[in-house]
């Protein structure tokens, strides 16, 4: 399908001149008696046309990361002067409110979580989508509904015209997302971030909705960055995927060599942890304690105190993204690995490479 | 629903909440210890005089049998609901109850407006303002200019400002800016607001017809005059109004909805002047509508200390009189205009807020 | 604050011992209970006239009102049986009335007696009769701030009580009312809320020693027996003088000459920190008495109207549906004639029963107050209610064949509790402002004079705004715009400690109401 | 409680504990105005057998909750009986029913709401005790204890409060408290739903050593399959207050016989990107249930949809655009008017609907129509535009209509283990749905 063959080769061309460029993000939150970093040290891209997932557990920084993106972290949240996020080769970090306005829209768009609260109850559909094109095209007045009404029909609503006149609230749960998505797309963005846009609804509502970003794609050539907590959605949608917890990035791989081969001892227990079609007398593994609050430096292993393989040194060298696996592109932040080396040569190989990410920073 | 069926369940609503209110009020006047006839007639009445005002007022029939307290109430009721108001007893004796309520109108309704358009004209912005600036001192400043507002009593305002404005006080040159008025009293002025344009003048019947043209002269005197207790009479509604705006904007501009226009690229100005603006209004609503309960009650202070003869003067001296007649027709009234007022209201809301379907409201 | 169980006492304690209740928790631990209790004691041991008096003024006040409504509602049926409470009435309230003659006589630390502020001067100029002869006004300023003080301190350890049990006697290391203490811990706007109360309720229950004078001697019976005084006459004598004829001639009228303002003192060598009424009578005195009568019976009319709105509330949102509605009605119809109007009219016609007697007037227009305050606290916490009704712990509760009753009590009223509270703060505003207007109105409604009322003192000094006699009108009012905007602090306060999140009020205007 | 596990005789293994029929809960509906009622759950029938997990899935608003509701006395049934062990539970009341309450019990979907949080864990668990005055004190403290330890929580967290768990601790002190009575039969409405997966998979394990150990029944409420395979026996599927199939868990899940049944398990993402599975999109969104259609409830939105016989022969996508646009009169006839359009309806002078024919264009565009649809399908635009789309759809019912549209189905048995499903094609008359189903996919 979406993944054939020729994809996948125009996703590793669009890689090389990614549409946008992560890189170590820290997003941090100052509250009254402790700093959450929410996000620390992530670095990814997002190559042209290709749907890009990150995914991971409430708490793990996915929607921090997909708001930092678009510049909507508000006080008492701060992106790091270290951080980069590259979009389209221009610096996003650096940039007033006021340009950062003309990136959103009609650069990014964001569909959010919940349909319901993301439209203005007050205006009706059709006022939120002329909206978006006067902001970020000057289309106007009679052309405006027009090309409203076109747009609302291209992500699947059937008696459009009317339908502009309606209000959010008329509109069922589904309908809502695609009003969003009509929405987001009125802004004729490259990019598109969707934060868990199918959790809030029914399956059957969220495989239209699914259909419908793979179709759009296609037509309009957008690049995806697709969060969500559903590995089951990940694997149907993404080309690439990257696996959060507690506010980094533990694995990144392709989506079929995430999921045939992962490598991270989390990924490894998520994927385990899925019912799925597991029978009952095989039983389901759990991974034991809780996910933690990010609020100390990373100078260790987020995931070594509920880790089953974890060695001493895990709790003393923050582990490093290394090659793991067959396929190129895929990694994971574990020391591990890499599994041909001996314990103490892969602790000694993350901390060089630690150091040298230092280095180059100072 | 629709909106016809909707009145009228509503109004169907209203009628025992009328009934209540009215019953409670006869009640109250008839079953406690008042004494109307010794009232009227002074210590020296004859058993005769007494006797025959008391078959005058219904108190007992003409064989001086006593009226059995239900015939009395349905008599009461039925009276008021067909609006034939009676004489009045004690302050005009037999006076129509209509004529004195007619005549103590217009005071009363210019200054009811004046503090309802001073108190929005003020608290609504300065609440907005203190919302859209929330925790700065600018806000501190806003929202601490409301407390007091709301913490201060009617009646003391009026005192103090009365006395300030009166020959010898800080703010005396007030009588004497641009025309010398009086601050106390009912404005004479009130008498030529408007000229009378007959426009029919000769023709039977369209003759009475007629269009107000105001007069700037009188028009400007009086609204001097009654500024002063119009802006006491505003003043908590002003306090309430800047209190429930603040809240209404924060909560409107940290909602989904505002952090989505923002992903569309929508200006911060725009954002606040479309997407927070309507949203802030809706809980105002009640605010406003529930001025006219202030109002009532607070102008009888009002129109005490600043000796306006309106109609809070006159239920005063009617309840202290006590002129029975005229304190249930101005109770009836009272609790007509209240419920219609409730009923704009919820039908206001319809207009206002698209989420509210007609009935669904309580 | 750490684990007080090991797993296995845990499991010994509960399954094995009977007694589990706080008193065996502290005769384990007694020490921390006794570093606390003891200077509770002291505390509450040196004015213990003073806390009894109030006590026993409340219950009185309270006896005698509820038997005259009973009485009242009675004598419809039986007259004999109005006189049996009638004669149950006048034995209750003449034993409390002998066990409050007792405690007047009993000493306190801070009373006027012993640091007197009223004395003369010698003609030699030095001071006679004050505390350590010091001035008047030096005398009544240190006795002021010595109870002001001991109040706050007092008040305080009452909260540290709470925090010992909290540290040592309690077998949670956390509640949810931790959080709520936390929070107000960080709420400057609360707290000011909180002294502000404190600082009135004190005013209510000290005010006879607060202020320079007494509210018999000063204003109710300023010819009576006790009410003689001395001072230093121009020809250099020292003479006696009823306090009434002392106030004759120590008006403030306005003229530059017949004016007694602020912190001055007058012909008769009393010290008035508010200056003196019309009528010559001490302000601050006159405005210490209105303070007790105020926080009486506003505090009276806010609890009256929570419980019934507490009540109404939790039938309403439990059952819903009719009773629901027929609530909604009732509500409305109170509501639908507008308060102060009702106010007025239930005042003028009860003023001249003899229920309109007890408390100076001050017992039925608390149960009026209660009668027109419900409805707006009922609208308000009806929300709230109805969003506790709906929750799964709610359900949860009913699938185990819990009572409704049980379930009202124990899962839907803590819930609503906080905002009552909230809301009641809110409108005791409304109250206090109302009944001062009464007063202001004056022609029998409000409380009845002699007995000082704020609202009079406003009216008294109206025609003064604009001449040296200000303070008449201005302090009074400004004690009210100080109480109410702390109350409303105090609700602020409490809203935000028990839900940070929500910044919204809605309901609040609902509640407000009064606006008089 | 160690040997509860012994006393669970193989006898009893096939006994039928909870047994439902014709159960309706209809919301609303009476009084003067009201609108027509809410059918939450419309005609159900069914049997849990002791000791086994029944699971019941469906998308929200299908009336899966509000049938475990109903099945736990929690709601008035508004038809139809609840047979628990011979009694039927809906003619219960007062002592009895309090007394029944002891055997079944339920486990709630949001952690956070389904505790009172003003109440340590000790008193939450012990609440149902108290509340039937179970033994001594000292004895349902210890009984606590017991059960803090066999949902696996220390003893420490009796004197603690719920704020202080995180959401798997806090459903687990929901379990424990739906133990507290020794019930044998347990709701469980979405019990993981609102937690991660990681944590899920702790739930669920727990909820199965517990049925083993204590011998309970569940019935499984639940809208994630995955979770519902797992550990169901058998799985009803729900479709607007109707069961539309139930069956052999597994069974169900591989081999699916109702269309509604086939398309919600297509539409499952799988966490294996290598799988392609063919997926059947239900197209719009499922009618209120206040509305629900006249025949089967899925005839709006079903795949497999019979045709009537006078159009049998019509093209597939002409099919699916007649049937597209038959929802959009569907939805324009909900519209009320307002009192002004009323009247220019009555002048002639109606325009607002004149934009059907925008979206009659955009419904048939590409597709060639034959005339004699062509004209029922204008005769239809003309009764919208002249403001009457209530006409309209009865018209293009009345056109259009076929069995789905007319009649609500029977229960089929569609397997030998005694599966069955609710949906005309099961009958011996028309086609059935797999066949129909297969090659709408390969033309797509």
């Amino acid at each position: 399908m979406a993944r054939s063959q020729s994809a996948s080769t125009d996703a590793t061309d669009g890689r090389e001149d990614p549409i946008l460029s992560v890189r170590d993000l820290q997003t941090v939150f100052y509250t009254d008696d402790e700093t959450i970093r929410a996000v620390d040290s992530v670095s990814f891209d997002v190559g042209r046309g290709e749907t890009v997932g990150i995914v991971g557990e409430s708490g793990s920084g996915k929607s921090v990361t997909a708001r930092s993106i678009m510049g909507l972290i508000e006080s008492p949240g701060k992106v790091l002067p270290e951080s980069s996020i590259s979009f389209d080769g221009q610096e996003l970090t650096d940039l007033s409110e006021k340009q950062y306005q003309s990136i959103r829209g009609s650069g990014i768009g964001m569909v959010f979580q919940d349909p319901q609260q993301s439209l203005n109850p007050v205006y009706t559909v059709g006022n939120q989508i002329r909206e978006s094109l006067a902001v970020n095209r000057d289309i106007t007045g009679e052309e405006a509904t027009e090309e409203a009404t076109r747009l609302l029909r291209a992500v699947g609503i059937p008696d459009a015209k009317r339908r502009l006149d309606e209000y959010p609230h008329e509109f069922s749960g589904g309908m809502r997302q695609r009003a969003v998505i009509a929405m987001m797309l009125a802004c004729d963005p490259d990019f598109l971030i969707c934060d868990e846009p199918t959790t809030a609804l029914d399956v059957t509502i969220q495989a239209q909705i699914l259909d419908l970003l793979k179709e759009l794609q296609e037509e309009r050539g957008l690049s995806i960055l697709f969060i969500t907590h559903d590995m089951g959605v990940i694997a149907d949608i993404a080309d690439r995927v990257n696996v959060m917890y507690a506010g980094q990035i533990v694995e990144k791989a392709p989506v079929e060599e995430l999921f045939g081969n992962p490598h991270h001892p989390y990924t490894r227990a998520l994927l385990r942890s899925i019912p799925g079609e597991h029978s009952r007398a095989d039983g389901l593994e759990t991974i034991e304690g809780q996910v933690p609050t990010p609020n100390e430096p990373a100078d260790h292993c987020r995931f070594a105190p509920r880790c089953p393989k974890a060695f001493d040194d895990c709790e003393e060298v923050p582990p490093q993204h290394v090659a793991v696996g067959d396929a190129e592109d895929h990694t994971a932040a574990c020391l591990l690995y890499p599994d041909d080396l001996s314990e103490t040569a892969r602790v000694e190989k993350h901390v060089e490479i630690a150091n040298e990410s230092t280095e180059e920073h100072s | 629903m629709n909106r016809g069926v909707y009145i009228l369940k509503r109004l169907g609503l209203a009628i025992p909440v009328m009934i209540f209110g009215i019953t409670m009020s006869f009640l109250i006047l008839y079953l406690g210890p008042i004494d109307p006839v010794g009232s009227i007639l002074g210590r020296q009445a004859t058993p005769a005089d007494i006797r025959q005002l008391r078959m005058a007022l219904n108190y007992i029939d003409s064989a001086g049998n006593p009226v059995p307290l239900w015939e009395q109430y349905f008599r009461v009721v039925s009276d008021l609901f067909l609006l034939d108001f009676g004489d009045s007893w004690v302050i005009q004796r037999e006076t129509p109850v209509t004529t004195l309520i007619i005549n103590r109108m217009p005071a009363t309704l210019w200054l009811g407006f004046w503090s309802v358009v001073i108190a929005l004209g003020v608290g609504v912005p300065v609440g907005l303002y203190a919302g859209l600036r929330a925790n700065t001192f600018r806000d501190y400043a806003s929202s601490g200019f409301g407390i007091i507002w709301r913490a201060m009593p009617n009646f003391w305002l009026a005192v103090i400002i009365s006395g300030l404005i009166t020959a010898g006080g800080a703010l005396s040159f007030y009588r004497t800016a641009i025309v010398e008025t009086q601050v106390t009293g009912t404005p004479d002025a009130l008498g030529n607001l408007f000229t009378n344009v007959e426009i029919f003048s000769g023709i039977p019947y369209l003759e009475l017809l007629f269009i107000p043209v105001p007069n700037p002269g009188p028009m400007f005197v009086a609204f001097k005059w009654i500024l002063p207790a119009a802006l006491v009479l505003g003043s908590s509604s002003m306090g309430n109004e800047v209190r429930i705006g603040r809240t209404a904007v924060l909560e409107s501009i940290n909602s989904k909805y505002v952090e989505t226009a923002k992903a569309k690229g929508v200006s911060p100005r725009r954002i606040i002047a479309k997407h927070v603006g309507r949203n802030a209004i809706i809980p105002l609503l009640p605010v406003v509508m529930g001025e006219f309960y202030l109002l009532i009650g607070g102008s009888v202070l009002v129109e005490s200390v600043f000796g306006i003869n309106g109609l809070g003067n006159l239920f005063f001296s009617a309840v202290l009189g006590p002129d029975i007649p005229l304190v249930m027709a101005l109770v009836f009234i009272f609790i007509v205009i209240q419920i219609l007022f409730n009923i704009s209201q919820d039908l206001l809301y319809t207009y206002i807020d698209p989420r509210i379907s007609l009935g669904e409201s309580e | 604050m750490s684990d007080r169980h090991s797993t296995e006492s845990i499991r010994e304690e509960l399954t094995h011992r009977d007694n589990l209740s706080l008193t065996a928790r502290i005769a384990e631990n007694p020490e921390p209970f006794v570093w606390w209790a003891v200077p509770m004691f002291v505390l509450l041991a040196v004015e213990f006239a003073t806390w009894g008096g109030i006590l026993v003024g409340m219950l009185d006040a309270l006896v005698l009102g509820v038997t005259a409504l009973i009485d009242i509602v009675v004598g419809y049926v039986s007259p004999g049986l109005a006189q049996v409470v009638t004669d149950f009435q006048a034995g209750v309230v003449g034993m409390l009335r002998s066990v409050g003659g007792t405690l007047g006589e009993l000493p306190t630390l801070f009373s006027r007696e012993v640091i007197p502020n009223q004395g003369h001067q010698t003609p030699n100029g030095a001071w006679q009769g004050t505390f350590l002869g010091l001035q008047p006004a030096v005398a009544w300023a240190l006795r002021f701030t010595l109870i002001m003080a001991y109040a706050l301190f007092t008040a305080y350890w009452a909260f540290r009580g709470w925090l010992v049990y909290r540290d040592h006697y309690r077998e949670s290391d956390w509640t949810p009312t931790d959080d709520i203490v936390n929070n107000l811990r960080g709420h400057r706007w609360g707290q000011f809320g909180i002294i502000v109360l404190v600082v009135f309720l004190t005013m209510a229950t000290f005010g006879s020693a607060l202020a320079p004078s007494t509210v018999s001697q000063n204003i109710q019976s300023p010819y009576g027996e006790e009410s003689q005084i001395q001072y230093l006459s121009e020809e250099g004598t020292v003479e006696t003088v009823f306090a009434g004829d002392a106030n004759f001639n120590s008006k403030s009228k306005g003229a530059v000459d017949t004016n007694v303002g602020v912190m001055t003192y007058d012909d008769y060598g009393r010290f008035h920190p508010f200056g003196t009424l019309p009528n010559g009578r001490d302000l601050f005195t006159f405005m210490m008495g209105g303070a007790r009568i105020t926080m009486i019976v506003s505090g009276m009319a806010i609890t009256g109207a929570a419980v019934v709105a507490m009540t109404l509330s939790m039938l309403s949102a439990y059952y819903s549906g009719s009773l629901d509605l027929g609530i909604l009605t009732v509500a409305d119809g109170v509501v639908s004639v507008p308060q102060l109007l009702l106010l007025i009219m239930m005042s003028a016609v009860f003023a001249n029963t003899w229920l309109g007697a007890v408390l100076d007037g001050g017992f039925l227009l608390a149960l009026i107050f209660a009668f027109t305050t419900w409805p707006f606290l009922w609208r308000a916490v009806r929300g709230p209610a109805l969003q506790v009704a709906q929750e799964d712990w709610v359900r949860a509760a009913e699938s185990y064949g819990q009572r409704p009753r049980n379930i009202m009590q124990k899962h839907m009223l803590p819930y609503v509790l906080g905002y009552l509270l909230v809301y009641a703060s809110m409108s005791v505003g409304g109250i206090i402002i109302s009944l001062s207007a009464l007063s202001f109105l004056g022609n029998g409604l409000g409380i009845s004079p002699p007995t000082p009322a704020w609202g009079r003192a406003i009216s008294a000094g109206q025609s003064y705004v604009s001449s040296p006699s200000w303070h008449i009108s201005l302090i009074p009012g400004l004690m009210i715009v100080l109480l109410v905007t702390g109350m409303n602090a105090l609700g602020d306060g409490i809203r935000d400690a028990i839900d940070p999140e929500v910044e919204t009020g809605e309901g609040e205007e609902a509640a407000a109401g009064g606006g008089a | 409680m160690s040997n509860a596990v012994e006393q669970s005789a193989p006898a009893e293994e096939s006994e039928v504990l909870v047994e439902v029929e014709g159960l309706k809960k209809y919301y609303g509906g009476d009084g003067m105005f009201a609108d027509p009622p809410v059918k939450a759950v419309d005609g159900v029938s069914f049997e849990i057998e002791r000791g086994e997990t029944v699971g019941l899935v469906g998308e929200s608003g299908c009336g899966k909750s509000t049938l475990g509701r109903t099945m736990l006395a929690l709601e008035n049934a508004t038809e139809g009986s609840i047979r628990y062990d011979g009694t039927d539970i809906t003619t219960l009341s007062g002592k009895d029913l309090k007394e029944w309450r002891k055997n079944a019990q339920m486990v709630f979907q949001d952690p956070e709401s389904s505790l009172n949080d003003r109440m340590t864990v000790g008193e939450i668990i012990r609440e149902p005790l108290d509340a039937h005055d179970w033994k001594t004190m000292n004895d349902r403290r210890e009984r606590v204890l017991d059960l803090l330890s066999a949902v696996g929580l220390p003893d420490k967290h009796y004197f603690r409060y719920p704020h202080q768990f995180s959401g798997g601790q806090r459903q687990r002190i929901g379990i424990a408290r739906a133990l507290a009575l020794e019930p044998d039969f347990l709701v469980l409405d979405e019990p993981v739903s609102a937690l991660d997966v990681s944590v899920q998979a702790k739930i669920i394990k727990l909820l199965e050593d517990l049925q083993e150990e204590f011998n309970l029944t569940y019935l499984l409420i639940a809208h994630d399959l995955s979770v519902v395979r797992y550990i169901s026996d058998r799985v009803a599927v729900m479709y607007l207050g109707k069961i539309m199939e139930m069956g052999e868990a597994e069974e169900l899940f591989t081999d699916a016989s109702n269309p509604y049944t086939q398309s919600l398990l297509s539409a499952i993402p799988e966490p294996d990107p290598t799988k392609t599975s063919r997926r059947i999109t239900l197209s719009g969104t499922p009618p209120s249930p206040s509305d629900a259609p006249a025949g089967c409830n899925l005839s709006t939105r079903c795949p497999a949809k019979i045709k009537p016989e006078s159009y049998a022969d019509l093209d597939e996508d002409l099919w699916e655009g007649i049937e597209r646009f038959r929802e959009v009169v569907r939805e324009r006839a909900r519209i009320a008017l307002s009192t002004g359009d009323r009247v220019r309806r009555q002048f002639d002078r109606f325009d607002r609907f004149d934009d059907i024919e925008e979206s009659r264009a955009d419904t048939f565009d590409g597709i060639e129509v034959p005339e004699r649809v062509d004209e029922e399908i204008q005769t239809a635009v003309e009764m919208v535009k002249r403001g009457r789309p209530t006409e309209a759809q009865e018209h293009l019912y009345e056109e259009f209509a076929s069995v789905c549209d007319d009649e609500p189905p029977e229960m089929y048995e569609v397997s030998a283990s005694g599966r069955y499903s609710y949906c005309h094609r099961h009958s011996d008359e028309y086609e059935d749905v797999d066949p129909v189903l297969t090659r709408r996919a390969d033309s797509d």
